[in-house]
């Protein structure tokens, strides 16, 4: 695997929420073009760790460096715009705009029309507008959703609003992305295009972050899998020296 | 020189804790239903008007004795404060926080509106519960009626106090408010206890109104300023901290006063709620609460 | 005593229940294990109707319970301990312990709540020196314990523990476990238990339920799923040394 | 805009045309000049309320501020009234900066207060400010506006040119929704936290179309001093910036069309009413204009709990049922053929 560089560094990352401790001086790195995994039982820490690295949150200390640029202290849209995008583990689509809305949505951190000229002039005669629908269509197309652009994102199923997440996360043209359980509450031929879909995003070069509690999607897709519990790294590892260490398996199964 | 200043300020003193006291009393029922639910009661100053305005009606036009008047005007307030959770509240399926605030500010156009068709537009005047003439301390003169504020506020407190923490109602609604599935758990009907505190709110509300009336003279549109400054006190206090709120009240009416007693009188309505807007931007978790808290929440 | 069949359940637009069909006997320990987001706290949560079913029927004691209310549910004899030790922690231990007994108080009165904490304190002796105290100042363990008998005053039939163990030093686990065993043997109670800790929930239990992504995969009794192979690729997945070599 | 909104225009330009033909009467175009100002000021507030998921109960203030500027600087500064109505503007944007910056970390409940205690403070400072604003009393003799030469001191010249205004606000206001910035705001509306994570700055965003809203119902109180040609506190009070919201929810917070709906049926209300009063008399209800309120208040509550959706909505999903019945019945003799 192609992960000598690391994109992202994670250096002693802290975070007490009143009195508790769920991140208890995490360090992790990210190669760059890899597939990396955060696994670990509920309450481990895993959402906080990307909502910390995309500025939802403040860390109580430790540093978060992304190619050479310190994350904490950053406003989320700033980060976006680094190029860092990310998806929810609850869909966080935006149900009364249409899915090609969404994506465009998404391409509003590389484009620039202010509220002055968006008010005086119609859409047609703006042609960023027509690149920015261009744009947010070849994205649909990516992760073949081209056919309901016109859709009201609320009424799509699950499986496919997750894929529309990812459009719109893609479609901020990230050099890392997040992924936030994007398996979960799909049935299982949803889950497998997924994972084909998280291949292909790694064929574009893009950096993929995953937490994910179903094993079989992780230990197919990923590089490295990281696992946590109590806010600690217990292992990190190809996906089958993870499975082997015993260290790993007590975590899930109890002494 | 000095003397006159002291009884300056002893007299604005007064007359704050007189108007504090009211503050107080409807930051309290702000409270009540916000602890239960969540909500911000738009129509808190409603109930306010209503109490004052049934006592009205009750004493000067029906002459009926103060201890019974009282009675009654309480309980008609809270009879529509019950209904106004029963009609609006209880029915609402998955409501957002902006329908919520629409519906409570329907209801209180509703009441303002009702209000104004029994009692007409005019100012009622209302004789004050004791006919004793002003009482003299220090130079200062203090109302018979004022002191009848301050034992009101006092009595609501200790019955607030004592509800919450000694009767098993009060603890069933306490348990609600900190944790609604912890409580559903132990087999408390939480839509009941919403019920119940959409009644108390109303009850003090009506409290406030009826004491603060002879003083005032009660009209129908005094709802929506009696019932932002109360907020203001709520929100000073701590949204949901009843004890704050008292203090705030007290806190807020003795500014208030003081600012229309030694800056204008004309812009003392507006000191409280400056103040407010001053809290709510800078420590939208009150003077005596953690700002942190209020953050996670989600409004 | 309970029965779940085909029940359905959505947070939001996602399914967290498909068709979980499982069944729990008068005085049985039934632990449901199974990896994070396999929908075990749904499950649990739906059977004390804190949430709703979507599709489906639940059956407690061959009576058709589908969509009560919790506190209904609670009056019936089903006590949920939820995760997490929720408990009222700006109150003392002994305003928690009333309001677990809110019940006893409504139908009985005052004296019968009184004697049954009592008997509460009895079963539970650390929480008796600790009565005045807020339970926000009490420990992981003994909040866990004050959450257990805050169930238990109740006087339920039916016990639903959502992951007593979380966040606990092993000692503690321990000395949880043996008391929940107790418990189901003195109070002749029926337990459905969740846990991460696996070994130790099925140590004491009769039967064991695996589930993942919300589905049951299989049912077995305890000493026969702590043995199964099975259970470790439920935890880590299936065994992809085909595709790494 | 979509083929939709184009309709729309077109059947609202029809209507403003033939409107003052069909009343034919003074009076009731000056009620329909009303209309208009509460229709611009809730346009503003639409793009507030129902794209960017903000509530403010203090417009009212910035219709204040508007009218108040154009007011007192044609008066007592003989100003031109079209650059007192832009600095009116401009100060209304200002003083939304300044407050909506702090204001708009708030949410729901707390942001509701917050702009209702600020509307509330504005209300009391122009009863105070005696100096400047004259009080209770008011400014009076503000002059007319006049367009082009021509003096809009007709009932009808001004019922075409305060329409003429929505127009143009509704086209702004539509041009910024199919937008980029637009599609920010629905963005925040949906969903803050993955608005935030396309990178979009949503702090600044409210604030941006918080000052856009000012900046609509600050005209429409510029051309309400300009009509009325006097100004006191009075209109201006709370319960004008809640009668403002209540008209946005009643004609429908998800769309501007809403917000005219509203607006226009609001407005036209009282007047409904006391049309029908005398048929009311018929039945033995003595119908008074107090009642109104009452019916404002109900309306409200009614909508809010079976169509809280608003009006629009419904009229729009009535639209579509009754045209799919006709379809149906269509169909029905196609079969019926085959």
């Amino acid at each position: 695997m192609s992960g000598n560089n690391s994109i992202l560094q994670l250096d002693g990352l802290r975070k007490v929420f009143g009195g508790v401790v769920a991140l208890d001086g995490l360090c992790l790195s990210v190669g760059e073009n890899t597939i990396t995994s955060v696994i670990g039982p509920n309450g481990a820490g895993k959402t906080t760790v990307f909502n910390l690295i995309t500025g939802y949150l403040a860390p109580s200390s430790g540093a978060m460096i992304y190619k050479n640029t310190r994350l904490q202290g950053t406003k989320p849209h700033k980060i976006a715009l680094l190029g860092i995008g990310r998806t929810f583990q609850n869909v966080r689509t935006f149900p009364d705009m249409t899915v090609l809305e969404n994506v465009m949505v998404g391409r509003h951190a590389r484009s620039r029309a202010g509220v002055t000229v968006s008010a005086l002039l119609p859409a047609f005669l703006r042609p960023e507008e027509k690149r920015i629908q261009a744009e947010a269509g070849s994205w649909l197309d990516f992760v073949g959703l081209a056919d309901a652009a016109d859709m009201p994102a609320g009424s799509l199923p699950l499986g496919k609003q997750r894929m529309l997440e990812v459009a719109r996360a893609l479609a901020i043209e990230p050099d890392l992305l997040l992924l936030d359980e994007p398996a979960s509450g799909l049935n299982s031929r949803e889950t497998i295009a997924m994972g084909d879909l998280i291949h292909r995003i790694r064929e574009n070069r893009i950096t993929v972050m995953l937490v994910e509690h179903d094993m079989e999607l992780v230990m197919e897709v990923s590089d490295r899998v990281a696992v946590m519990n109590f806010g600690r790294l217990v292992a990190e590892g190809t996906p089958r020296e993870v499975q082997e260490d015993p260290e790993v398996i007590a975590a899930y199964l109890g002494e | 020189m000095e003397i006159g200043l002291t009884t300056d300020m002893l007299q604005f003193l007064f007359m704050g804790i007189q108007r504090g006291a009211i503050y107080a009393m409807v930051a309290m029922g702000f409270n009540m239903i916000y602890n239960a639910t969540g909500i911000i009661n738009f129509a808190q100053g409603e109930f306010v008007v209503l109490g004052g305005l049934m006592m009205v009606s009750m004493t000067m036009a029906l002459n009926l004795s103060l201890v019974f008047a009282f009675m009654v005007s309480v309980a008609f307030v809270t009879v529509v404060g019950i209904l106004m959770e029963r009609l609006t509240i209880n029915p609402v399926r998955r409501p957002t926080v902006l329908r919520l605030i629409i519906i409570t500010i329907a209801v209180s156009i509703l009441l303002k509106g009702a209000a104004m068709c029994f009692w007409g537009k005019g100012s009622h005047y209302m004789r004050h519960f004791t006919d004793a003439p002003p009482l003299e301390i220090m130079g200062a003169y203090i109302l018979p009626q004022t002191l009848w504020i301050i034992g009101m506020l006092a009595l609501v407190v200790i019955g607030y106090v004592a509800f919450f923490n000694y009767t098993m109602t009060g603890k069933c609604m306490r348990a609600c408010a900190i944790n609604r599935d912890a409580a559903r758990l132990a087999g408390i009907n939480d839509r009941r206890m919403v019920m119940l505190s959409f009644a108390l709110s109303a009850a003090i509300g009506a409290i406030a109104g009826i004491i603060i009336t002879p003083i005032i003279q009660m009209d129908y549109a005094r709802g929506a300023l009696l019932g932002l400054k109360g907020f203001g006190a709520a929100v000073v206090g701590g949204l949901g901290n009843s004890m704050g709120a008292v203090v705030a009240g007290l806190l807020l009416g003795i500014i208030e006063a003081g600012s229309g007693g030694y800056i204008s009188s004309h812009y003392m309505d507006a000191i409280a709620l400056v103040i407010m807007l001053g809290v709510l931007f800078v420590r939208p978790g009150g003077l005596f609460g953690s700002s942190e808290m209020v953050r996670l929440k989600e409004f | 005593m309970l029965r779940l069949v085909n029940v359905n359940s959505h947070y939001g637009l996602v399914r967290v229940l498909k068709n979980v069909s499982m069944h729990v006997g008068q005085g049985e320990i039934v632990t449901l294990i199974g990896a994070n987001g396999a929908g075990k706290t749904t499950t649990l949560r739906t059977i004390s109707g804190l949430h709703p079913v979507k599709a489906g029927r639940i059956y407690f004691q061959d009576r058709d319970i589908t969509g009560w209310p919790a506190e209904r549910l609670v009056e019936l004899g089903i006590a949920h301990v939820p995760e997490g030790r929720q408990i009222f922690s700006p109150m003392s231990v002994n305003d928690n312990l009333e309001l677990g007994g809110h019940l006893v108080y409504k139908h009985y009165g005052k004296k019968r709540l009184k004697s049954e904490i009592d008997q509460m304190l009895d079963l539970f002796p650390v929480l008796g020196q600790r009565r005045p105290q807020y339970a926000g100042t009490l420990s992981g363990g003994e909040q866990q314990m004050l959450a257990i008998a805050m169930a238990l005053m109740s006087g339920p039939r039916m016990l639903l523990l959502d992951e007593p163990s979380m966040g606990l030093a092993p000692m503690i686990i321990r000395d949880i476990f043996a008391r929940i065993a107790r418990l189901q043997q003195e109070r002749k109670l029926t337990v459905l238990l969740i846990e991460q800790n696996a070994k130790a929930a099925l140590n004491i239990s009769d039967r064991g339920y695996v589930m993942e992504t919300g589905r049951i995969l299989l049912e077995e009794e305890a000493g026969a799923l702590l043995a199964n192979p099975e259970v470790k690729r439920a935890y880590l997945g299936r065994d992809q040394r085909e595709v790494w070599e | 805009m979509a083929a939709r909104d184009i309709i729309g225009f077109c059947i609202l330009i029809a209507l403003v045309l033939v409107m003052p033909h069909a009343v034919g009467n003074d009076y009731y175009i000056g009620v329909l000049i009303f209309a208009a100002f509460n229709c611009l000021a809730c346009i503003g507030l639409s793009l507030l309320m129902g794209y960017a998921g903000q509530i403010s109960l203090g417009h009212g203030a910035f219709i204040a501020i508007g009218a108040y500027a154009s007011g007192l600087l044609t008066t007592e500064l003989g100003w031109s009234p079209w650059t007192a109505m832009a600095a009116g503007a401009f100060a209304a944007m200002g003083i939304a900066f300044i407050v909506g910056i702090p204001a708009l970390r708030l949410k729901g409940h707390y942001l509701a207060m917050a702009t209702l205690g600020f509307a509330s403070i504005i209300h009391i400072v122009a009863v105070a400010a005696t100096d400047i604003t004259g009080g209770p009393a008011g400014v009076l003799n503000i002059p007319r506006l006049s367009l082009f030469g021509y003096r809009l001191d007709s009932d009808t010249r001004y019922y075409y040119f305060a329409w003429t205004a929505v127009v143009i606000g509704l086209y702004l206001a539509f041009n910024l929704i199919h937008s980029r910035v637009g599609r920010g705001l629905r963005a925040i509306h949906g969903s803050e936290d993955a608005a935030g994570a396309a990178g979009i700055n949503t702090a600044a965003y409210k604030v941006q179309v918080f000052v856009v809203s000012a900046a609509y119902a600050s005209v429409s109180g510029s051309l309400y001093a300009y009509y009325v040609n006097y100004i006191d506190p009075g209109p201006f009070d709370v319960m004008h910036s809640v009668l403002l919201v209540t008209m946005v929810a009643v004609g429908g917070l998800h769309h501007v069309w809403g917000a005219v709906v509203g607006a226009v049926l609001l407005s036209l209300l009282p007047e409904v009413l006391s049309f029908t009063a005398g048929y009311l008399q018929v039945i033995g209800i003595q119908y008074r204009p107090d009642y109104d309120i009452l019916v404002y208040g109900g309306i409200l509550l009614v909508i809010m709990l079976f169509l809280p959706e608003g009006l629009f909505a419904g009229m729009i999903a009535g639209g579509k049922s009754v045209w799919n019945l006709v379809k149906r019945v269509i169909r029905g003799k196609q079969v019926v053929r085959e």
